[in-house]
């Protein structure tokens, strides 16, 4: 395993005893993810931390080289298996920026409301283990139950639990279900309740609130310089989020409030998740009442979507469509493009190197989490060891993410 | 909108910014990347520029298509004015020696693990870096994953592999990703017969 | 030059060309089924339509035509300009043709292209063309529409057996009659015509006869669509794993480039190609060339062999030092074997072992036997590089094998050293003639009787491995690339005799095919019989560079 | 180790064609039922499949109705091996220092592709499959696979450990008419006519 690259003379300059080194993780019960913090202690405290990370590094970007424009969609999946579906969004408007096309309205109406239930899905998921590590089992027992109730619209839109690889260039895998809306109407609510129920079981949770509030504070000057987004850059007070500053799809009809906090610590990332699962739900609401009910969801370009099969099996012409798709991928114009969403962490950035072909040239994955986690170190400094967990917890790091 | 930020750059830069374009919407500066240190502290602090938000550095390997052969990129946004800008320097030879490019971590502190992420994939040396070591990858893995020529599917084990009796590897040569569309064979110059 | 615009680019026109032909030449894409540059014009196909403005001041030429109105629900009456087949209108000076800036071109392409699928029975995923095919290609440039025909396709025989080599389909025939031309015009065989008309036609043998002239692959070459297959590459891979590299076709002194296609996963050769080159073999090659990638594979010489026994090539190497002891003292009983098989480089370097260092003076080529050979292509040397091989010799010429044979008789040379294992004359006299050798050392690529003579062979790369240079009867030195990784112990030819070279004690240099190279175009810019070659060699690696990657 | 052969009636159980061939007895079966119901795992979790380890974790498949209830977060305390994601070169010490640290009597479940085979993660920096590095009793294929299937698995291993045999076993797709027809019923509810 990595060594600690700090020689301890310095260490002994600083401190007359001598410093402890403490090793949590990469494989550590009180942490999810997979990552390695060396601790430098003097007692409880942590005198230098050295953040390690790379155990779930699984080659995304070179496995992104070897195939179709189209065969990435598994793999980004799987970055951030917390919410697949916002990577999956977020990869297919690249894409289309690329090759210059929109996707019908109702297809966009689809994509945001499918994205937020997978930011509800991903902010639950992150408080309930944040609590369920400081010790609070049952509002994680609570949030999980309250994913299922997603997870079943997951289901029965795109036919897998987790990894959905929904998300076509050019729109979606399928048209949404006839009962879609119901679902969601139905599920949402169940959802926030569940969510309320948790709630009260920590807020007024003395010991929770301890090791939250004042712990992890990042100045917002700092959280800028390093490069964090999303709900941990909001937390700090800066009120930056990819739907307002640059809206895509239809963000710009949704009404929605960005929640800012002020002390920039746990407790406020905490509460700004719990406030974004409300503007979420606000967000699905709108987005239900605007999406229009038939319509077309994937663009009508042969160039770019795949044919019916039924029509694959029965006529030439969507069998050369086909063919030319699979086999050779949907040519995308040569160039480069940046293109940037809200994920559940923040600002996913895609980078996308295109050499004309049907195979990428270069897949840049800009994950917001792994800015964040590289702030852990400067948070954890000076702090106590318990400390390490809620402070971790509240960056919401997610090891396929952060580790490509 | 940001194409101000480039002209900016133009007339304050004059040649040292080689070239400029905006494709699909997002304004790139390819710069000199002998100023690539100082050019990066003249946008943040530039009250025009005003890049106080680092978004992402990373490398591209463009190995036998263009020398230098690596790109150094670098994703820029302004947080009061809301543009975004894109700064590349090519640096390194064709066998992937001497990249090297400034540091920006004391510009902006977030690069830290961008560029050690980059050192690590492809090699590109930022001099200047607190600490430049692997940051995915273990330090006994020899070579640079992400250039073009390190085989994707050329393993380096840490812990040597059992070997079961009659258990077969899950890939065999042919199987896996290695499924042959002409994909970037850094070797060869034309895109084979295909045309014909 | 003349010169004439399409959609506004000029291009330059020599007299007497077609658009297209023009257009092709100046690397302009113009789509096309049935025309090909090597053959005569049919402009059935109607692919290839474009729009020519009139000159100026003069009336365009234009169509009363009957147009579907859909706000009206009615036809109107409209006009629009007549198309002409760009592969048949000749090239005038300032003609100005409008290709893809024209939407009345572009709705033309697109309803040929309907027309000619609207019978196209569903084949691709079984269709051997799939991935390189025109139809599939020109829909997705052209066409991009579903289909409108909902009726019962017209069916057709399927799998019409025209040859030994050749499978015809009709039902995904679109009757460009290329086949049809290119057995009249090039082959000289008509044994192929068109029958029936209208959507029922289809291409049909001569009663009695059968595709069985030397040329019947490229039927299946020149078939735009998956018609035509050949029983040899039929079912056996998709176009789309395959890789292709430029080389130059084994079977004769015509040296034909070809294209060979390979697959990279299991590193098998797949077919051959021919590789456009107006100055060798136009677009076409022989069955038997078109066949000869195979020689790739089949009848290897995989290890070293000695005494007929495999061994590393290290210790043949010294196998060989004993077998050769006394071998330096006396030139005059030393002769080389050079081979009409090997590339310039292979022979250059044993040709400089024997000349510089052994300072031996009798030379010797081997080969394989005279064969059948036509007006078209074929010649009757069966070895790529006999010319060459002779260029390089310059003065000593090398004598015919068969000398050999008669001077070990006579008892003449103790030790041979030879490249190339084929012999031109009967082999078992060529046995018992060479066992009278002290020492025979044969370094080749494939097995045959010199590597069975031998009491030390070592393997050599075969063409398809190794980068060489070969000179075809015309003079013309042509680069071949390898495609495949060398099979078993195979090592480059010069990089063997250069061991073999060093392991007898001469100081031998060459480390690298470049320093190879460099010492021949050295050679040969004193020696003027071989001016041709590296000059001709220069000219070959330009047109390969600068050849347009245009589809005919 | 060889296949059991079970005398009817009796009470004794013989295992044949290992090199060394011994007689097991109801007491042994006993501690088998006794190790089966009482499992206490440690969860190795690195990847996406940990969301639906947490999944099986929570109310709606509970885990704990088959007796792998306590997880314990030492390695030293814990008799089962979840190995939950994708294992990378650089995690594998780290997996089997842990493998190394449980005590006897330890099983191992691989639960995923990735960690039965590596996945479609066929490059430089996946281990394909955790059985290179440590033995593997059952291996959950799905990526993720549905807690239906980690239960199955559950069952598989718990049915292993009872019959005392060390046979890596694969949980196979469910293939009775019941779940056949909940499919197709399930692909019937999407809306064919929406364009």
């Amino acid at each position: 395993m990595e060594p600690l690259d700090r020689d301890l003379e310095e260490g002994l300059l600083e401190l007359p005893s001598e410093p402890m080194m403490l090793n949590m993780g990469p494989s550590h019960p009180a942490m999810h993810g997979t990552v390695r913090i060396v601790l430098e202690l003097s007692g409880e405290q942590i005198l230098k931390a050295d953040v390690q990370i790379g155990y779930l590094h699984r080659g995304f970007e070179k496995m992104c080289e070897r195939g179709t424009w189209s065969q990435v969609f598994p793999y980004v999946d799987r970055c951030n298996y917390v919410s697949p579906m916002l990577n999956n969004v977020g990869y297919a408007l690249a894409v289309e920026k690329m090759l210059g096309v929109t996707v019908p309205e109702r297809c966009q109406y689809y994509r945001v409301v499918l994205g937020e239930l997978a930011r509800l899905c991903d902010h639950m998921i992150c408080s309930g283990a944040m609590c369920m590590e400081l010790g609070a089992f049952t509002p994680f027992l609570y949030y999980a139950r309250a994913r299922e109730n997603i997870w079943d619209i997951f289901e029965e839109e795109t036919g897998a639990r987790v990894t959905h690889s929904f998300g076509r260039v050019g729109g979606m895998a399928s048209p949404p279900t006839k009962y879609f809306k119901d679902m969601v109407r139905a599920a949402v609510p169940r959802v926030i309740a569940l969510i309320v129920e948790g709630e009260k079981m920590l807020l007024k949770n003395r010991i929770f609130l301890d090791r939250l509030e004042g712990v992890g504070v990042m100045s917002k000057e700092d959280a800028l310089a390093l490069g964090w987004t999303g709900v941990v850059l909001r937390a700090s007070g800066v009120p930056y989020d990819v739907r307002k500053a640059h809206p895509y799809m239809v963000y710009d009809r949704m009404d929605f409030d960005v929640p800012v906090g002020t002390a920039g610590d746990n407790y406020d990332r905490f509460m700004c998740r719990q406030e974004e699962i409300r503007q979420s739900a606000r967000i699905i609401e709108q987005a239900l009442a605007q999406m229009p009910d038939d319509g077309p969801i994937n663009i009508d370009d042969p160039r770019v979507v795949m044919p019916p099969k039924n029509d694959v099996y029965t006529t030439i012409e969507a069998t050369i469509q086909h063919f030319k798709i699979v086999m050779e991928g949907l040519k995308v114009p040569a160039g480069e493009c940046y293109s940037y969403t809200e994920a559940g962490n923040g600002e996913l950035g895609f980078y996308l190197v295109s050499d004309g072909s049907g195979t990428p040239f270069r897949v840049r994955i800009r994950p917001p989490c792994f800015a964040s986690t590289q702030g852990l170190e400067q948070l954890i400094k000076g702090a106590m060891i318990p400390d390490v967990v809620p402070t971790f917890g509240s960056l919401n790091m997610i090891g396929g993410e952060c580790d490509h | 909108m940001s194409k101000r930020v480039l002209e900016i750059l133009g007339e304050r830069f004059g040649h040292d910014v080689l070239e400029t374009h905006s494709q699909f919407g997002d304004d790139t500066a390819v710069v000199n990347p002998a100023r690539w240190l100082e050019i990066a502290t003249f946008l943040r602090d530039d009250s025009r520029c005003a890049m106080n938000m680092f978004v992402d550095i990373t490398a591209v390997d463009y190995l036998g298509r263009q020398t230098p052969r690596f790109e150094v990129v670098m994703h820029l946004r302004s947080l009061e004015r809301g543009h975004r800008v894109r700064l590349k320097a090519r640096v390194g030879d064709e066998d992937g020696q001497n990249a090297e490019i400034d540091s920006v971590v004391s510009v902006w502190k977030g690069a830290n693990w961008f560029e050690r992420e980059a050192f690590d994939m492809f090699g590109v040396v930022f001099r200047g870096h607190p600490d430049l070591r692997r940051l995915l990858m273990y330090p006994e893995f020899v070579g640079y994953p992400l250039r073009k020529d390190y085989p994707a599917d050329k393993i380096q084990p840490l812990v040597e592999f059992r070997n079961v009796p009659g258990k077969l590897p899950p890939f065999g040569p042919d199987e896996g990703m290695s499924f042959g569309r002409q994909t970037h064979d850094y070797r060869r110059d034309e895109p084979g017969g295909e045309a014909n | 030059m003349a010169t004439i615009k399409i959609d506004g680019r000029e291009i330059p026109f020599e007299q007497g060309d077609t658009i297209i032909r023009a257009a092709h030449r100046a690397g302009i894409d113009i789509p096309h089924y049935c025309w090909h540059p090597g053959l005569s014009v049919a402009a059935n196909c109607r692919m290839c339509l474009v729009e020519v403005l009139p000159p100026p001041g003069r009336p365009a030429m234009q169509l009363e035509i009957l147009q579907w109105d859909a706000a009206k629900g009615d036809y109107v009456s409209a006009r629009k300009p007549k198309l002409i087949p760009a592969c048949q209108q000749g090239c005038a000076p300032g003609m100005e043709v409008l290709s893809q800036t024209s939407e009345h071109v572009e709705e033309a392409r697109s309803a040929v292209q309907e027309l000619l699928l609207l019978n196209h029975p569903v084949d691709c995923p079984i269709c051997d063309q799939a991935g390189e095919c025109r139809l599939q290609d020109y829909w997705l440039e052209h066409q991009r529409t579903g289909k409108r025909m909902h009726q019962e396709v017209v069916h057709k025989p399927k799998a019409v057996v025209f040859g030994p080599t050749i499978v015809y389909d009709a039902e995904r025939c679109i009757v460009c009659t290329r086949c049809v031309r290119f057995c009249e015009e090039v082959a000289h065989d008509p044994v192929l015509s068109v029958s029936q008309r209208g959507n029922v036609n289809e291409i049909v043998i001569s009663p009695g006869k059968q595709l069985d002239h030397d040329y019947t692959l490229m039927t299946e070459h020149v078939c735009p669509v998956g018609a035509l297959t050949s029983v040899d590459f039929r079912f056996k891979a998709r176009v789309w794993f395959l890789r292709s590299a430029r080389t130059v076709c084994q079977g004769c002194a015509t040296g034909c480039n070809a294209y060979l296609d390979y697959d990279p996963r299991n590193n098998t050769p797949c077919r051959h190609r021919p590789r456009d080159n107006e100055q060798v073999n136009k677009y076409w090659m022989c069955d038997e060339g078109m066949l000869s990638y195979k020689r790739a594979i089949e009848n290897r010489l995989l290890t070293a062999l000695v005494g007929g026994e495999d061994a590393t090539i290290e210790d043949a190497l010294d196998a060989v030092k004993e077998q050769l002891a006394g071998f330096g003292d006396d030139a005059s009983r030393v002769a080389v074997v050079l081979s009409a098989q090997h590339s310039n480089e292979d022979n250059f370097t044993l040709l400089s072992l024997a000349r510089t260092f052994v300072g031996a003076k009798n030379l010797y080529v081997s080969g394989r036997p005279l064969g059948r050979g036509d007006k078209i292509l074929m010649s009757e040397d069966k070895n790529p590089n006999t010319r060459g091989v002779m260029q390089l010799a310059g003065s000593l010429a090398p004598k015919p094998i068969a000398l050999l044979l008669d001077a070990v008789k006579a008892g003449k040379y103790s030790f041979v050293i030879a490249l190339g294992a084929e012999l031109e004359v009967d082999e078992q006299e060529a046995l018992g003639v060479l066992s009278k050798l002290k020492g025979l050392v044969t370094i080749a690529s494939h097995d045959g009787p010199l590597v069975r003579a031998a009491h030390v062979a070592l393997p050599a790369m075969a063409w398809a491995e190794t980068d060489g240079t070969f000179v075809n009867r015309q003079g013309l030195a042509q680069r071949s690339e390898p495609a495949l990784t060398p099979r078993g112990d195979a090592t480059a030819g010069w990089d063997l005799v250069t061991r073999l070279g060093k392991k007898l004690g001469y100081a031998m240099t060459f480390k690298s095919l470049a320093d190879v190279r460099r010492a021949i175009s050295a050679e040969t810019r004193t020696d003027s019989g071989a001016n041709g070659a590296s000059g001709a060699a220069r000219t070959d690696a330009d047109r390969t560079a600068t050849k347009p990657e245009v589809s005919v | 180790m060889g296949d059991m052969t079970t005398t009817p009636g009796s009470s004794v159980r013989v295992l044949e064609g290992s090199e060394t061939g011994f007689a097991t007895t109801k007491l042994d079966a006993l501690l088998n039922w006794a190790k089966k119901y009482s499992l206490f795992q440690y969860p190795f979790v690195t990847a996406c499949c940990g969301m639906e380890f947490m999944a099986m974790a929570s109310p709606r498949f509970d885990m704990a109705r088959f007796g792998a209830e306590a997880p314990r977060f030492s390695p030293r305390q814990a008799d089962l091996l979840w190995v939950v994601g994708t294992i990378s070169q650089r995690q594998a010490p780290a997996l089997r220092r842990i493998y190394e640290q449980m005590a006897d009597p330890k099983w191992v479940l691989a639960f995923g592709t990735c960690a039965s085979c590596g996945g479609f993660y066929d490059n430089y920096t996946t281990v394909a499959g955790i059985d290179k590095i440590i033995p593997v009793d059952v291996f959950v294929p799905g990526c993720p696979p549905r807690p239906e299937a980690v239960l199955d698995g559950l069952l598989l291993l718990q049915d292993k450990i009872a019959r005392g045999t060390r046979e890596p076993g694969i949980v196979k797709p469910r293939r009775d008419a019941a779940v056949l027809g909940a499919n197709l019923v399930k692909l019937g509810k999407k809306d064919k006519a929406a364009p």
